[in-house]
């Protein structure tokens, strides 16, 4: 039988790993996958916590649909964001938009 | 220890997916990197599987790899020919960020290996996805929560649509 | 299918035909009265089968149809809000749709449905001949009128009876004043707009008092004792939870309220008694129903005679058991009764005293309502409970048929007025006379109605309502019954005097030479409501004269009153007095009008009585009476009080003063500002700011991958600090 | 030894491999391993010959409804001529383009014949045969078609040609547009058999079909499955005459031919899933008796669903891109949700008013609701188009509605000023 411990290592690895992809990439795109490797790991934590604790409050398992939602939404608008600002000044490098600055 | 074969199978599962997200986050070329990610999510949709949340994981498949990945793929075919493979894929902050990507890594993992967790318990999951269709629309359980996750949704698509629109 | 549920049902389709002509058939106007006249059908139907499964139940009064739903929830208890059917709601649910019925029908006709629009008619005006512009708004607002009629019918509880009664004081208001553009020559006339905003200001006086009461009896509702007697039902207002709870009256009885010498029940039962007052008219507050005649005609005929004053009874009668709470057959008179006896005798005597003198076929007819009123309320005061309900009814029948009667006249000699481009007052009944050819139907049915409302002995229904009131007046208080009489006598004379002035001897003017019989749309609701004001009243003959008729009526309504009040024993006394009376007075009333007809231009011949003819030609002056005790002081605190001295000098006095404060605050400011911050180029506050602003600006990247790091990093610092503390490393 | 029984052979000869290898000695596991392989190898061999009879049949039918003779040279009617297209290709050189991403170019066709194939897992053949029967059977088959989608945009990208790349956006945005009504009218079936398991879908169907109690949401899935499958008069993705055959442009030899294993075999899918879904699946007389019958059963309604979309292909043409989003986001999708609605509140009202009403009384009552609902659907529709008349024409023309009609668009809809 597995250990709980060994789904939540693999959760925090693929978070790292897409922490690292959210904070490297310079492609607004390939951020958003680094984004969406992180909400998969979340999602991943939330099952396995829901299937090793209580296995019979469906709760969990909730928790993790609405994340889906979240993550869904999250996706439509940022891709929508990332080719308005595409429409506008024919770029996706993050780094390129830096209007906030000094 | 015995390894067993359950384990055996995570095992391949879970480093089929961290392999696989590795290749997303460095994989030159962006629509390799979008191909790798579908394939990591299989991978994640299969540990759902493995977790007997049958659901989860086929809405795994069908939202992530249906939905979203389609929707990244478009969105960088839209965007295409604005970086080409030739030029640095990350920023200049990149190393530490792999630092720091390590470094919660190591903490987590320590932290997780140093807790005691509570075992696997052996109760049948028969209907749970019957369950968990009542309990997303009773009103005493999580009907509020599903709504306002749906009221989300629709925001989110009509905000899409205004931003992405071409007339403004 | 349940009653309750038909009961709930019943006031429904007006107000949905309100809304449907409001919204969207106000263009077309065939559409608007069929959705208005289907739809008080309906209603109609619905009451007729409660009435008729009612009438059939056994010891129905003792039980009740009805049901309620939880509406408000107060606190530990739940106030309800529901409908109720006893037998006096039976019996209003028998007369109300019916008359409210043939009104719509009349309508139809009165605002000249089918006719050309007049291109002289101007919206806001009465039409000449032509349709009424404001045809499909009129029509909205009769449903909406019978909607709140209805709803106060079927109420069970004094709050929802109050929500009809105000629906009804709007409708009044609004219908009053429907004419609103309209004006006359002489300044003197009030203009139905004046009449509208006075109609509703002085019920209002009426309302604001019974809600007061209705405060009152909830209040009262919720205090321990109450609560004791009550059990879960606290905390209420419902008909069946108050006046069918013995022991509750009595303990209200008993109980001593604020003003002393009053108990609550009396004193609640003198607020509501107050409301009615304003409601259906009676002395003081009664100026505001002759001038209500600036209305339509059916208005006239609907609120000020069939439905919105009779209200007013029907509240009294309704919160009788709480007015006669403590009071047993025989025994001293409680106070709201001894106030209603009182009240409803005078306003009887002094409104037919007036009606006698009246020029306007309208203003005659609405005087005689006011004294009708006070019959009934005379005879609730001295506890003849059946006799008030049965003339409330039978009342109602021949009231509604007179106006639509005189309605039809004007309408006739406004006709003829129209054909004979004459210039007149088309409801002075100077200006007709011999209509009796011209108009045959109108004059028939008038000529019952008007029986009916004298009393002709045994053929008529007013008959045998007004003579149960005398009889029970005569075991009761002779004071009341001698007064009552005297009025009733009256009442014939004018009734007499009106009939013969109006149909008999010849015309007077061309117009009423021209005038000519009406629409089937108006002559046919009169046939229909001169049958029940001919027969209505066999249902209520006393059983000694059984074989006249059938004495249900008392036994059924009866039944709604906790203890058994008994009727009086049968003396021919009162019945010779009534018939005394009314035979008196139409003979009276023939010989000074009818034997001789007036001729055109010919002075009405009471005015031999000088003084005393003026004085009631001009109401006693109490308009004049009110508008100088309240009119001007009101005025004058308005203009001095409020606007010059409170306005002017208080209120706008503070605010100039915490201006000038705020004023003088900022200067100070902006002196401190200056000789710290702007002014010292060198050692000011400004410059180090800037160099600060200039040094630190540069960790704002604007990108956003930076920031998510930093944010990273500190959260790693924390996350490491802790994780130090938690393994013991760090203190 | 298993008792061999004819009525259930297929099952009998799964579970004689087992007894057999069993009896040999081997390992539990290892011998599932083998049946469920050679049973997974027997229908993916199934799945994959279909098409070789289909793309003959459909030639045929197309031949004959286009007045045509179809394929009638190679072997008796023209049987052969799949196995003679097969061979050409396979003697046709294998060109990968330069510039395109190889790996990506040679993947994409086997991606989207896994897609295809895997639809099959779920599918049940008879009362005792189904490949995997999971509890969310419905969903996954969504999640496939996701993957289809995939393979061809994968296709299209790859073979770095623009016109493969504007067949693969145009897939893209089809596929993934028309998914929302189709999905939207599985939910009806799913709603009333109360699974999402196709095995108990068709149980469900044993005593009515579901096209009787939702002919409305049939319709719906069979036009939305068709834009699915990229048929005509869908067939945008691979207008010839605009794109010249789209995102395959670039694929030569038998990986075309492995595109067109594709296609054809989606194609045929719609027909099984329309059975299943509509058409009671394996149900009919003594299905339950004899499994057998039951696989004949299901391949019958499967053929007739793939006879209904030749016929609709080979009649109507094709339809413009705005046209095709405008449909679908303008009017299937209201509109399932509408018939969603519906079936929804008509359904529980019965359960909740009239329980106990038979299958009969339950099936005529919703039939009348959608016909009802049809019926309402249509008179939107020709309202909608009057008032576009109006719009565009002025009010002159208006007046040939009826008078009341005309009144509405009137007041609904100025017309231009002339």
């Amino acid at each position: 039988m597995i250990p709980l411990s060994w789904y939540l290592t693999l959760a925090a690895a693929l978070f790292c790993i897409g922490l690292y992809g959210v904070l490297a990439r310079r492609n607004a795109v390939a951020i958003l996958m680094g984004v969406e490797l992180m909400l998969n790991a979340v999602i991943i934590n939330l099952v396995a916590f829901w299937r090793y604790n209580q296995p019979t409050v469906i709760g969990g398992q909730v928790f993790a649909i609405i994340v889906f939602a979240v993550a869904a939404a999250e996706a439509a608008v940022g891709l929508a964001l990332i080719i308005s600002i595409y429409r506008r000044r024919s770029s996706v490098v993050a780094e390129d938009m830096n209007l906030m600055k000094w | 220890m015995s390894i067993t074969l359950p384990q055996i199978i995570f095992l391949v599962v879970a480093i089929g997916t961290l392999f696989t997200g590795v290749m997303v986050v460095v994989a030159r070329n962006l629509v390799h990197a979008a191909l790798w990610l579908i394939l990591s999510f299989f991978g994640v949709a299969v540990v759902f599987a493995m977790l007997e949340a049958g659901f989860i994981a086929v809405v795994q498949v069908t939202l992530y790899i249906g939905a979203i990945a389609i929707l990244i793929i478009f969105a960088m075919m839209l965007t295409r020919k604005v970086m080409n493979d030739t030029e640095p894929q990350t920023n200049s902050q990149w190393v530490l960020s792999l630092v720091v990507a390590a470094a919660a890594f190591i903490g987590l993992a320590g932290l997780l290996n140093a807790t005691a967790w509570s075992p696997l318990q052996a109760v049948s999951l028969e209907g749970s996805v019957a369950q968990l269709g009542r309990a997303l629309v009773e009103p005493n359980q999580y009907v509020l929560p599903f709504e306002v996750a749906s009221v989300l949704l629709i925001i989110a698509l009509i905000g899409a649509v205004a931003i992405a629109s071409e007339k403004n | 299918m349940q009653l309750d549920l038909l009961l709930w049902l019943i006031p429904v389709p007006p107000v949905a035909a309100f809304f449907i002509i409001w919204l969207f058939t106000n263009r077309s106007r065939g559409l608007s009265h069929a959705v208005a006249i289907v739809s008080i059908l309906i209603s109609w139907a619905l009451s007729l089968i409660v009435f008729f499964n009612v009438i059939g139940l056994k010891d129905f009064g003792k039980t009740v149809i009805g049901s309620s739903v939880p509406w408000l929830p107060t606190g530990e208890s739940v106030f309800r809000m529901g409908v109720l059917a006893d037998p006096l709601t039976a019996v209003m649910l028998f007369f109300v749709p019916l008359c409210c019925t043939m009104i719509f029908v009349y309508s139809v006709g009165y605002q000249n449905y089918g006719k050309p629009r007049d291109p002289h008619d101007k919206v806001g005006e009465p039409p000449h001949n032509g349709v009424e512009p404001m045809y499909s708004r009129f029509f909205a607002f009769l449903s909406l009128f019978a909607f709140g009629m209805l709803t106060l019918v079927v109420a069970d509880n004094l709050l929802l009876m109050f929500v009809g009664w105000e629906i009804m004081g709007l409708c009044s208001y609004l219908l009053i004043g429907f004419w609103y553009a309209r004006n006359y020559d002489d300044p003197k006339k009030i203009t139905p707009r004046g009449a509208a905003v006075k109609a509703f200001i002085t019920t209002r006086v009426g309302d604001v008092v019974m809600l007061l009461g209705i405060a009152y009896l909830y209040f009262m509702t919720t205090t321990e004792e109450a609560r004791h007697i009550l059990g879960k039902a606290a905390g209420t207002l419902s008909f069946r939870d108050i006046l069918y709870n013995a022991k509750f009256l009595e303990y209200l009885a008993e109980q001593p309220s604020v003003i002393v010498g009053l108990s609550v029940a009396a004193l609640i039962g003198i607020f509501l008694f107050i409301g009615t007052v304003g409601k259906s008219a009676q002395f003081p507050l009664h100026v505001w129903l002759p001038d209500a005649m600036e209305g339509p005609t059916p208005v006239s005929a609907m609120i000020h005679a069939a439905a919105m004053v009779s209200a007013g009874v029907y509240a009294v009668i309704r919160m009788y058991p709480l007015m006669s709470a403590g009071w047993h057959e025989g025994g001293p008179l409680t106070p709201p009764m001894l106030a209603m006896g009182a009240i409803g005798a005078f306003t009887a005597l002094f409104a037919s005293t007036i009606a006698v003198t009246q020029r306007d076929v309208k203003k005659v007819l609405a005087y005689s309502t006011i004294s009708q009123l006070g019959f009934m309320v005379a005879a609730l005061g001295i506890g003849a409970y059946v006799a008030a309900a049965f003339h409330l009814m039978t009342h109602a029948f021949f009231k509604a048929l007179l106006f639509l009667g005189s309605g039809s006249v004007i309408h006739g000699v406004e006709h003829g007025a129209h054909h004979s481009n004459e210039h007149l007052d088309p409801q002075d009944m100077f200006n007709m006379g011999g209509l009796r050819k011209k108009m045959p139907i109108t004059f028939w049915t008038f000529l019952i109605g008007g029986f009916a409302l004298a009393g002709f002995p045994f053929i008529t229904a007013g008959f045998w309502s007004k003579d149960e009131i005398l009889a029970d007046a005569f075991a009761n208080n002779q004071i009341v019954f001698y007064v009552l009489v005297i009025s009733a006598t009256l009442t014939a004379f004018y009734t007499m005097r009106q009939i013969a002035l109006t149909f008999f001897g010849e015309p007077r003017t061309h117009s009423a030479e021209h005038a000519s019989e009406n629409v089937w749309t108006m002559t046919y609701p009169l046939i229909f409501l001169a049958i029940f004001a001919l027969f209505s009243g066999f249902v209520g003959v006393p059983k000694e004269l059984a074989e006249l008729g059938f004495n249900n009526f008392g036994k059924f309504v009866s039944a709604t009153l906790v203890e058994k009040l008994n009727t009086p024993e049968f003396t021919i006394v009162p019945m010779i007095f009534s018939i005394v009376a009314a035979l008196g007075g139409l003979t009276l009333g023939w010989l000074v009008y009818g034997m001789k007809p007036l001729k055109a231009g010919q002075k009405d011949p009471l005015t031999v009585l000088g003084p005393i003819y003026t004085l009631l030609e001009n109401k006693y002056y109490f308009d004049e009476l009110y508008e100088f005790i309240f009119g001007r002081p009101a005025r004058w605190i308005a203009s001095v009080l409020v606007y010059q001295i409170m306005d002017r000098t208080i209120i706008d006095g503070a605010l100039t003063l915490i201006a000038r404060f705020a004023y003088f605050v900022g200067h100070v400011f902006k002196v401190t500002e200056k000789y710290t911050i702007n002014d010292p180029p060198d050692w000011g506050l400004a410059a180090p700011i800037q160099w600060m602003g200039r040094t630190f600006r540069v960790i704002q990247t604007g990108r956003v991958q930076n920031y998510l790091l930093v944010a990273m990093l500190v959260v790693l610092a924390f996350g490491g600090v802790y994780y130090l503390r938690f393994i013991g490393l760090l203190r | 030894m298993p008792t061999f029984d004819p009525a259930n052979i297929f099952m009998w000869a799964y579970k004689f491999l087992g007894w057999w290898l069993t009896s040999l000695g081997l390992a539990p596991e290892f011998v599932l391993f083998v049946q469920l392989f050679a049973a997974i190898g027997m229908l993916a061999t199934v799945v994959l010959l279909i098409p070789i009879f289909t793309i003959w049949l459909e030639r045929k039918i197309a031949g004959r409804f286009q007045d045509r003779l179809g394929p009638n040279r190679t072997g008796p009617y023209g049987l052969l001529q799949s196995f003679a297209d097969v061979l050409k290709l396979l003697t046709k050189e294998d060109i990968t383009p330069h510039k395109a991403d190889k790996w990506i170019f040679n993947l994409s066709p086997l991606f989207g014949v896994l897609s295809i194939i895997t639809v099959w897992a779920v599918i049940p053949w008879a009362s005792t045969m189904v490949g995997a029967d999971i509890n969310v059977g419905v969903l996954y088959l969504l999640g496939i078609s996701g993957l289809g989608t995939i393979a061809i945009m994968m296709g299209g990208w790859s073979s770095n040609n623009k016109f493969a790349l504007l067949g693969a956006f145009r897939a893209v945005a089809q596929l993934v547009a028309y998914e929302v009504p189709m999905i939207i009218t599985l939910l009806i079936p799913v709603m009333l058999s109360g699974s999402m398991s196709l095995q108990s879908i068709v149980k469900a169907q044993g005593q009515m079909w579901f096209i009787v109690l939702a002919p409305f949401a049939g319709v719906l899935f069979f036009i939305t499955s068709i834009a699915e499958i990229g048929r005509a008069p869908f067939d945008l993705l691979e207008a010839e005459s605009e794109i010249a055959t789209g995102y395959n442009i670039e694929y030569t030899g038998m990986k075309f031919g492995v595109w067109m294993l594709q296609e054809f075999s989606h194609a045929f899918a719609v027909g099984p899933l329309f059975a299943t879904f509509f058409l009671g699946g394996w149900q009919g007389p003594y299905a339950t008796e004899i499994p057998v019958l039951g696989i004949v059963y299901f391949m019958l309604k499967s053929f007739f669903g793939y006879f209904m979309i030749i016929w609709v292909r080979s009649t109507l043409p094709r339809i413009r891109i705005d046209h095709l989003m405008s449909l679908n986001w303008k009017f299937f999708v209201p509109v399932s949700l509408l018939a969603l609605i519906v079936t929804a509140l008509v359904d529980k009202a019965m359960s909740e008013f009239a329980p106990g009403t038979g299958v009969a009384g339950r099936a005529i009552v919703l039939f009348t609701a959608n016909v009802l609902l049809v019926i309402s659907v249509i008179i939107g529709i020709r309202n909608a188009a009057h008032a576009v008349r109006v719009k565009e024409e002025g009010d002159d023309h208006a007046e040939h509605g009826d008078a009341a009609d005309s009144h509405d668009d009137h007041s609904a809809h100025p017309a231009p000023a002339h």
